[in-house]
């Protein structure tokens, strides 16, 4: 007996990278306390470098996906499966923690946290890589918390008063989650009687009553866990306040990287149900939430006048959106959720890095945008068109039109109605704010009123052009991303 | 020669006149050209040709409706293209010097050719979409040209009216001539007279060999006659729409608001005869739809008599003038409707065909004497005749044939048609009898009111109007037209109307009826209008058609306008109240959850999620347990 | 390789336009935007003769292809969306509006025109979708940035209600779009046409024709889904009304003719008599509320929705020639509403407003030239024979007189009594505003006149006429073209 | 096999009463006991379904430490939370709205 699981180092990169970043964050911090400049381009660099071997792995093909902590032959089973949607996944991870370290960076140039802010960034991350390369109740659960957990003390680490209001907001209902998730897997292993999430036991307690209702609670509970951490109505108190309390580079990572996150969490546990559990059953579960997060997000988004609290509204609206193609549970559905919660994370990256370079605290503050600053108008205003899938924002049309058509390929019509109407919604959500942009700037919008946590930093701008430039390639070639979530 | 030949020159003196409208010279010299050209290769067809010659455009490919576009010419219609050039011609030769110091000479040449072009198509077409489109090109002509002196008020309204008058009449016409090129999917006239001819032969031999008519018609394929009824009525309604029968009749009289050459034009030759053209060239079908043909009859009857009266009645000469042409149109309806099956339209034509002479030449004079006496009016006009010797000369030829005097042209066609209706009432199965009597009585008055006419015009009075700078084509095309008044009644010796033999008996009533309506209106003497004697209290009505305009404008326009009131109240109201509901609903959507979280607690959000979870549980347990 | 350079050409043009060449100043900009949009018309007529095609894999998860090509039924589209490219950018001579750089105006213009020319052109369902939603953006910037200049508020809700509804539409045309893509299991709309969707089973068709017909409907528009119209055209800038008017509304007809008639005609022809219903009411409403309509921009607005009227009315009738009785209306219209709004942009701009209710000097007194096209217009406008709008006109009340066999002929030919008296209603409210203005007294010596036409405006509106009274002189033209597609749309039957 | 009541009925008595406190409590340190409970439930339920047929990996029994575990670091982000947030407004009543002066 050599081992108890082979380890393959390389497959696991994406998460060992920020696992190395977080070791030489604290130890760089330990030899030179207090003077930790570097450690937020450190850790950025780690990232961008996980996420390119990640990317390598989006390359790859779905039926031969990257594997490793496989046990022993016998069994065989690996708890880590990475194929291309889970590489992808992982790499939007990564380059979405990227970005709000970046956003961080400029947003707190002098503060003497960095370091503690980077590990707790980079912490966060690895929960979230790991999370969807995981195939059993045990790390899926521990990935889970790492993703969530240190996010709390990061937004509580801004130290205003309205930010430790907003941790706590995010801090009750994520332990409320946790519990739930817990319950959830006690549950799920109960009915399936199998610690890994895996459609062969699932088929088979689906085919029992008993442990079917068993099965079905444990779903409930799942979702519910997890729709705290994608913002799903009614779990979603929290994220306005935590959106409008943080730094926004925590927004920033809260919006992206920890909602890819969770979507990967969830895909895990909805790609064990494809094909094992009969859809209305699910498409009920999910499809509830999913509506009424179309619904309520959009209607509310259309009355904020906060750029921050906007967005945290749409983030609501699109997590539904994100949920919306998982109703058919069905390969296509998870698809093209995986599709759009990419796309979702881009164009929300994108938007906040703008908000951050201009600091608008309202969106008058963005009035004639476009016209005084052309890269930073332009940037937000197509971010915000794909979010609303309107061409030029061609990847945003598209990934709704995938996510469509797996509900409509399922014969789920009223999630497919609540998706018209909250199109409709979204459209006049953003478009109130393209045209902002557009406006004529007024003669007393001039650079003197960028107060706030302006970040005019070198690395906001980055962040602005890369994601443009994301944005601007997948809408001429959607093929690019969603062929690397096949 | 293909029958388009007779169409182009007009188009294109009608395209040309356009470029060259701002030089009177060049629009004069084109109008007159182009009608002129028309004039002769008419007539050189007329002479020159027998049978029928077809002309044929690329046919559009509608798919499963055949548009063949073909024109026909046959004796009969280049007769009555040669009558509408010739009438053309005499009125763009009168215009270049009764409008010479218009401003607007050039478009009223060019609206003049393409007015001739438009009738000239109808006459032509042999096809149902080609007769649509002349007919309704007739029809805005129309309204530019009585619309002419759009800076008076009373020529813009007359414009407006006789537009909207003959357009709601189109509704009819569209919709009857689409319903019988649907039945035949053609639009070719031949074809579609075939369709929905009744196989009389077939069903006879059928009745004869013992089955029953029922049977006979279906095993005939017999169109269904109801249907061809409604369709032919529909077409009828256009017909009087446009000819300006009852209840239509009233936009005419005053589109003598319009220059009078367009008068002569719109009155003579073109718009109001053009629906004897159309009536013509279906007669096959309406011969064998009672229906149609009493709709028509009693129609033309009650037109024909009333417009006869109201003509006599009218205060201003030219619009006594117009109402006999409404008179006289009626009677070629009449002669259509009455016409038994064997008989055929001629005789109809033969009227069309005289009255476009002598009514042409009627107006033109008119023209001059208005022109030399200042006004229309029968008071201003009286006497005016002795301003030139051509005058005197027309205006005697002119009523002599007005009131159907025998041996003139009016003359001739008129006992024509009466000897069709004499044998339409013997056959007894169409309206022939009704035609008959109402159109002898009306042979009375119009006798009366052409006494009239010509009394006041040749009035002697002390001071004799000028001439007024006529130019010799004005006066040379009066001449003309004079000589052909007189001498058109040869045209039956051509053979190209085929009417029956006109019995001395017929000469005889028709003297007596005619020399009864002259006594009536010599009755107050030679020196005294007889419309002052005989109908002074008539008159005032008489001017204002009767007030049936302001039946028109209670029973049409003012309801149209308080429905569209209704339906562009609605429009923003009920329609896009929808569309304001759905936006006004969202906000207060957005307002409501902008409310449930402006508390911010965060045990809102614990609150929340135990909710859910048990809701979602409950659904989730108990639905698929 | 031509297909792709005709929609590369504007959209790259467009976008740099709107994009690096914002601040580019009005002379060169106009002078780059026409020569592109001539550009592209020369390519329109080159398309349009070669019939060229190109097909790549574009999305290949969903089956879609990026996949371009003109048949008979697009070809007058794609020649009429070029030629009002070129209309527009030349206006640019005569206004150019205000409300942000003359560039992003002109861009916006030539990106809708490469929309318009997507939408025209796809040969993939889906690739349709995204191609009519191109225009939607461009399109709202016109109007809601360079629209009537002096009622922001105003021009701000006709671009939201503009953009909203039609994607209210759109949107659920994407549903319908993909219902029928997902069942049929293909999205080229060529073997959607050829079979594979008419083997739909009957309910599936029947779905697919009520999602499809009900978003299109948005586009088209038909009554009662027309109420975004008005507010749109009468706060667009001129430009941007023709190309509405003349070019997006096809895009709404030309998709009802592309995805329901075409691809589920079982489906579709049940929901005809819906639809027939439908367009003969618009056709009246229209004519009614034309009637007393007080602005003048707006009274062409509902015209707009009379004329469609006929065109949905036509299809539905589901005969060949109704078929082309509507892509002859649709041609048509854009034309005639093209000149219409085309000159009434003018007299807006000339008059500062068109409420007919204020007394002006009589066109025909003070400008003849303008007085002449509006006289034009209004008659093309009312059908005149002779003119574009007749051919349609007649044929779609023949074609619902004598509707396809599997159509209830007692409603259509309801319709098609009504369609007639719509007709009427038409000239009664294209004389209504002859009367008021075109025709009338002599102005005071006081009153200033009104300029008459001169210059670029002047060609614009000479070649749009000659363009009405050609298609009404020579309808065979047209109806040649698009003949055999629509035989054969007829043969898949 | 074994039948299980009394521990599954233990496991829904802890989770009923800690949600019961989430529910009812106002306190955020009482909250984080509620949440506790319902987890130990959780734990239960684990240890019992292990009990009653062992899957192959023993999860019931294995999954339980990483709870705990996470549950602990959990606990101490939220102490020091709720610290902090003691420390800004003096008091950890969660039904406390957000003060608007301090709202951006």
């Amino acid at each position: 007996m050599t081992s108890l699981v082979s380890v393959d180092a390389v497959v696991l990169a994406p998460a060992l990278a920020p696992v190395l970043g977080v070791v030489l964050v604290l130890v760089g911090d330990a030899v030179r306390p207090g003077r930790s400049r570097w450690a937020l381009p450190l850790a950025g660099v780690v990232l961008v470098a996980g996420a390119l071997v990640a990317l390598r792995g989006s390359l790859g093909s779905e039926l031969e996906p990257l594997r490793t902590l496989c046990l022993p032959a016998p069994d065989g089973a690996c708890l880590w499966t990475a194929g291309p949607r889970t590489s992808t996944l992982q790499a939007a991870v990564l380059l979405a923690s990227a970005a709000a370290l970046a956003l961080l960076h400029d947003g707190r140039a002098g503060r003497r946290d960095t370091a503690v802010t980077a590990t707790l960034l980079l912490a966060s991350a690895t929960g979230g890589v790991a999370v969807a390369a995981a195939r059993d109740l045990g790390s899926w659960l521990v990935a889970l918390e790492l993703a969530t957990v240190p996010v709390v003390a990061l937004v509580a680490l801004r130290g205003t008063r309205s930010a430790a209001h907003g941790a706590l907001s995010l801090l009750v209902t994520s332990l409320a989650s946790f519990a739930l998730l817990v319950l959830g897997a006690a549950l799920w292993l109960t009915a399936t009687a199998d610690a890994t999430f895996s459609s062969e036991a699932v088929a088979a307690a689906w085919a029992d009553p008993d442990r079917r209702r068993v099965l079905v609670l444990a779903v409930t509970l799942l979702v519910a866990g997890l729709g705290f951490k994608l913002s799903l109505v009614p779990f979603h108190a929290w994220t306005p306040q935590a959106y409008a309390a943080a730094d926004l580079g925590t927004t920033l990572f809260l919006a992206a990287a920890s909602k890819v996150s969770a979507v990967a969490a969830l895909l895990v546990v909805v790609s064990a149900l494809v094909g094992a559990a009969p859809g209305p059953a699910v498409a009920v579960l999910l499809g509830l939430p999913a509506v009424a997060s179309l619904l309520l997000g959009t209607v509310v988004a259309l009355r904020q006048d906060d750029p921050v609290r906007l967005l945290a509204w749409s983030t609501i609206a699109q997590a539904g959106w994100v949920v919306v193609p998982l109703t058919a549970v069905s390969a296509t559905g998870l698809r093209a959720a995986a599709a759009y919660v990419v796309t979702y994370a881009a164009a929300t990256t994108v938007a906040l890095a703008v908000v951050a370079r201009t600091g608008a605290r309202t969106l008058a503050g963005t009035r004639g945008l476009l016209r005084r600053d052309p890269l930073a108008g332009g940037a937000l205003g197509l971010a915000l068109l794909v979010l609303a899938g309107l061409p030029p924002g061609v990847i945003g049309l598209v990934v709704k039109v995938l996510a469509l058509s797996a509900p409509v390929a399922a014969g789920v019509w009223p999630v497919a109605a609540a998706g018209v109407v909250a199109v409709v919604l979204g459209l006049a959500v953003y478009l109130r704010w393209v045209a902002v942009l557009l406006a004529r700037p007024e003669p007393a919008d001039g650079p003197g009123e960028e107060a706030g946590d302006t970040a005019h930093g070198r690395s906001t701008r980055v962040v602005v052009v890369a994601g443009t430039v994301v944005l601007v390639l997948v809408s001429a070639l959607p093929q690019l991303l969603v062929g690397g979530l096949s | 020669m293909t029958p388009w030949l007779l169409v182009l020159p007009t188009v294109l003196a009608a395209g040309l006149g356009v470029a060259v409208r701002r030089d009177d010279r060049w629009a004069g010299a084109l109008a007159v050209t182009g009608t002129g050209v028309t004039l002769l290769l008419a007539l050189v067809a007329w002479i020159s040709q027998s049978g029928t010659v077809v002309g044929h455009l690329p046919s559009l490919p509608l798919g499963d409706l055949e548009v063949p576009l073909t024109l026909a010419t046959d004796p009969v219609r280049l007769a009555v293209a040669a009558v509408v050039a010739l009438v053309a011609t005499a009125v763009q030769a009168y215009s270049t010097w009764y409008l010479a110091a218009d401003d607007r000479y050039g478009q009223f040449a060019a609206t003049v050719s393409l007015f001739t072009a438009a009738m000239l198509l109808v006459v032509v077409s042999s096809d149902l979409v080609l007769t649509v489109v002349g007919w309704e090109v007739m029809g805005w002509c129309s309204y530019l040209l009585i619309g002419h002196w759009s800076r008076r008020p009373a020529a813009r309204r007359a414009a407006l009216k006789a537009f909207l008058v003959t357009r709601v009449a189109d509704i009819g016409f569209v919709l009857g001539l689409v319903g019988l090129a649907a039945g035949a999917r053609s639009t070719d006239l031949g074809a579609v007279v075939r369709a929905w001819d009744r196989p009389t032969a077939c069903i006879d031999a059928a009745v004869v060999s013992g089955s029953s008519l029922g049977d006979a018609l279906g095993a005939c394929g017999a169109p269904d006659a109801t249907l061809r009824a409604v369709l032919l009525v529909l077409v009828v309604i256009g017909v009087l729409g446009k000819s300006a029968q009852v209840p239509f009749q009233d936009w005419l009289a005053d589109a003598m608001e319009g220059p009078t050459p367009a008068s002569a034009l719109i009155h003579a030759a073109t718009m109001v005869a053009a629906g004897t053209v159309v009536l013509a060239g279906l007669f096959p079908l309406l011969a064998d739809s009672p229906s149609a043909r009493w709709v028509l009859g009693l129609a033309a009857s009650v037109t024909m008599l009333l417009a006869a009266v109201l003509a006599f009645a009218q205060s201003d000469l030219k619009r006594m003038l117009a109402w006999s042409t409404v008179s006289q149109v009626a009677i070629m309806l009449g002669a259509v409707a009455a016409a038994p099956d064997g008989a055929g339209p001629d005789a109809g034509l033969l009227h069309l065909w005289s009255h476009a002479l002598f009514k042409s030449l009627l107006f033109l004079a008119v023209g001059w004497a208005a022109v030399a006496a200042g006004g229309t009016a029968a008071t201003a006009l009286r006497g005016s005749a002795a301003a030139a010797p051509v005058l005197r000369a027309a205006f005697l030829v002119g009523f002599l044939s007005l009131a159907g005097v025998p041996l003139v042209v009016g003359g001739v066609s008129k006992e024509h048609v009466l000897a069709t209706a004499w044998d339409g009432a013997v056959a007894g199965d169409g309206p022939g009898i009704v035609v008959l009597v109402v159109l002898v009585l009306t042979s009375a008055v119009t006798a009366a009111y052409s006494t009239r006419g010509y009394l006041v015009l040749t009035a002697h009075v002390r001071q004799r109007p000028t001439a007024g700078g006529v130019t010799p084509a004005a006066s040379a095309v009066l001449w003309v037209l004079t000589v052909l008044v007189v001498f058109g009644g040869l045209v039956l010796l051509t053979g190209t109307f085929a009417v029956g033999e006109v019995s001395l008996l017929w000469l005889l009533l028709t003297v007596l009826v005619v020399g009864l309506g002259v006594a009536v209106a010599l009755r107050g003497g030679f020196d005294r209008d007889p419309a002052e004697v005989l109908a002074r209290r008539l008159t005032p009505h008489a001017d204002r058609g009767l007030g049936v305009d302001a039946v028109y404008r209670r029973l049409v326009a003012r309801p149209v306008v308080r429905l569209a009131r209704v339906v562009a109240f609605l429009d923003t109201e009920v329609v896009d109240a929808y569309v304001r509901g759905t936006a006004v609903a969202t906000r207060a959507a957005g307002w409501t959850g902008v409310r449930l979280h402006r508390g911010e607690r965060p045990s809102a959000g614990v609150g929340l999620v135990l909710a859910a979870v048990v809701v979602l549980g409950l659904v989730g347990v108990l639905a698929w347990s | 390789m031509v297909v792709s350079l005709l929609l590369a050409l504007p959209a790259a043009v467009g976008l740099w336009l709107v994009s690096g060449g914002r601040a580019l100043p009005v002379r060169p900009a106009r002078l780059l935007a026409a020569s592109t949009a001539g550009l592209t018309l020369a390519l329109a007529v080159l398309v349009a003769v070669t019939r060229p095609g190109v097909d790549r894999a574009w999305l290949p998860e969903l089956g879609v292809r990026w996949s371009f090509g003109v048949d008979g039924i697009s070809v007058p589209l794609v020649l009429l969306t070029a030629l009002m490219g070129v209309v527009v950018t030349a206006h640019a001579w005569v206004e150019v509006p205000r409300g942000g750089t003359p560039a992003t105006f002109l861009g916006c213009l030539l990106l809708v025109e490469a929309g318009a020319l997507a939408t025209f052109t796809a040969r993939d369902a889906v690739l349709f979708l995204v191609a009519f939603e191109v225009v939607l953006v461009p399109m709202w910037v016109l109007i809601g940035r360079y629209g009537d200049a002096r009622d922001p508020r105003a021009r701000t809700e006709a671009a939201q209600r503009f953009v909203l509804y039609t994607a209210v539409g759109s949107t659920t045309m994407l549903v319908g779009i993909l219902l029928l893509v997902l069942s049929a299991g293909t999205a080229d709309l060529r073997e959607l046409a050829g079979g594979a969707g008419a083997a739909l089973a009957p309910g599936t068709q029947l779905a697919v024709a009520a999602l499809l017909v009900a978003g299109l409907a948005v586009k088209v528009p038909v009554f009662p889904l027309h109420t975004w119209l008005p507010p749109a055209h009468t706060t667009a800038p001129t430009a941007g009304s023709v190309l509405l008017a003349a070019v997006l509304l096809k895009m709404g007809t030309y998709g009802l003719v592309r995805l329901p008639v075409a691809t589920v005609p079982d489906g579709f022809g049940r929901l005809a008599p819906v639809l027939a219903v439908a367009g003969a009411v618009g056709i009246v409403w229209g004519g009614l509320v034309c009637l007393v309509e007080r602005d003048l921009k707006r009274l062409v607005a509902y015209s707009s929705v009379a004329h469609m009227g006929f065109v949905v009315l036509a299809l539905a009738s589901g005969s060949q020639t109704g078929l082309q009785a509507a892509l002859y209306a649709n041609i048509a219209h854009g034309v005639v509403s093209a000149l219409l709004f085309v000159l009434v942009g003018g007299l807006k701009h000339r008059w500062g407003s068109v409420d007919l209710t204020v007394r002006r000097p009589a066109l025909r007194e003070t400008s003849p030239r303008l007085g002449f096209v509006l006289l034009l217009g209004l008659a093309g406008s009312l059908g005149l024979p002779g003119l574009a709008g007749f051919w349609g006109e007649l044929l779609a009340i023949y074609a619902a007189w004598r509707p396809a066999d599997d159509r209830p002929g007692a409603v259509l030919l309801s319709c098609a009594v009504v369609a007639a008296v719509g007709a009427a209603l038409a000239a009664a409210y294209a004389l209504r505003v002859a009367g008021l203005v075109w025709s009338g007294d002599r102005p005071d010596p006081e009153s200033p006149a009104t300029p008459d036409t001169v210059g670029v405006e002047r060609w614009v509106l000479g070649g749009l006429s000659a363009l009405v009274v050609l298609l009404g002189v020579a309808p065979m033209l047209l109806l040649s073209v698009t003949h055999d597609a629509v035989a054969a749309l007829g043969g898949a039957r | 096999m074994i039948h299980l009541v009394g521990p599954y009925l233990l496991a829904a008595a802890l989770v009923g009463l800690g949600v019961a406190g989430i529910a009812l409590r106002r306190n955020a340190v009482l909250l984080l006991v509620g949440v506790e409970l319902v987890l130990s439930g959780g734990l239960v339920l684990l240890v019992a379904t292990q009990a009653a047929g062992a899957d192959r990996w023993a999860a019931g029994s294995v999954l339980p430490l990483f709870t705990i575990t996470i549950a602990a670091a959990e606990v101490v982000v939220a102490l020091a939370v709720v610290l902090a947030v003691f420390r800004q407004r003096g008091s950890i009543d969660l039904d406390r709205r957000s003060e608007p002066e301090d709202a951006p």
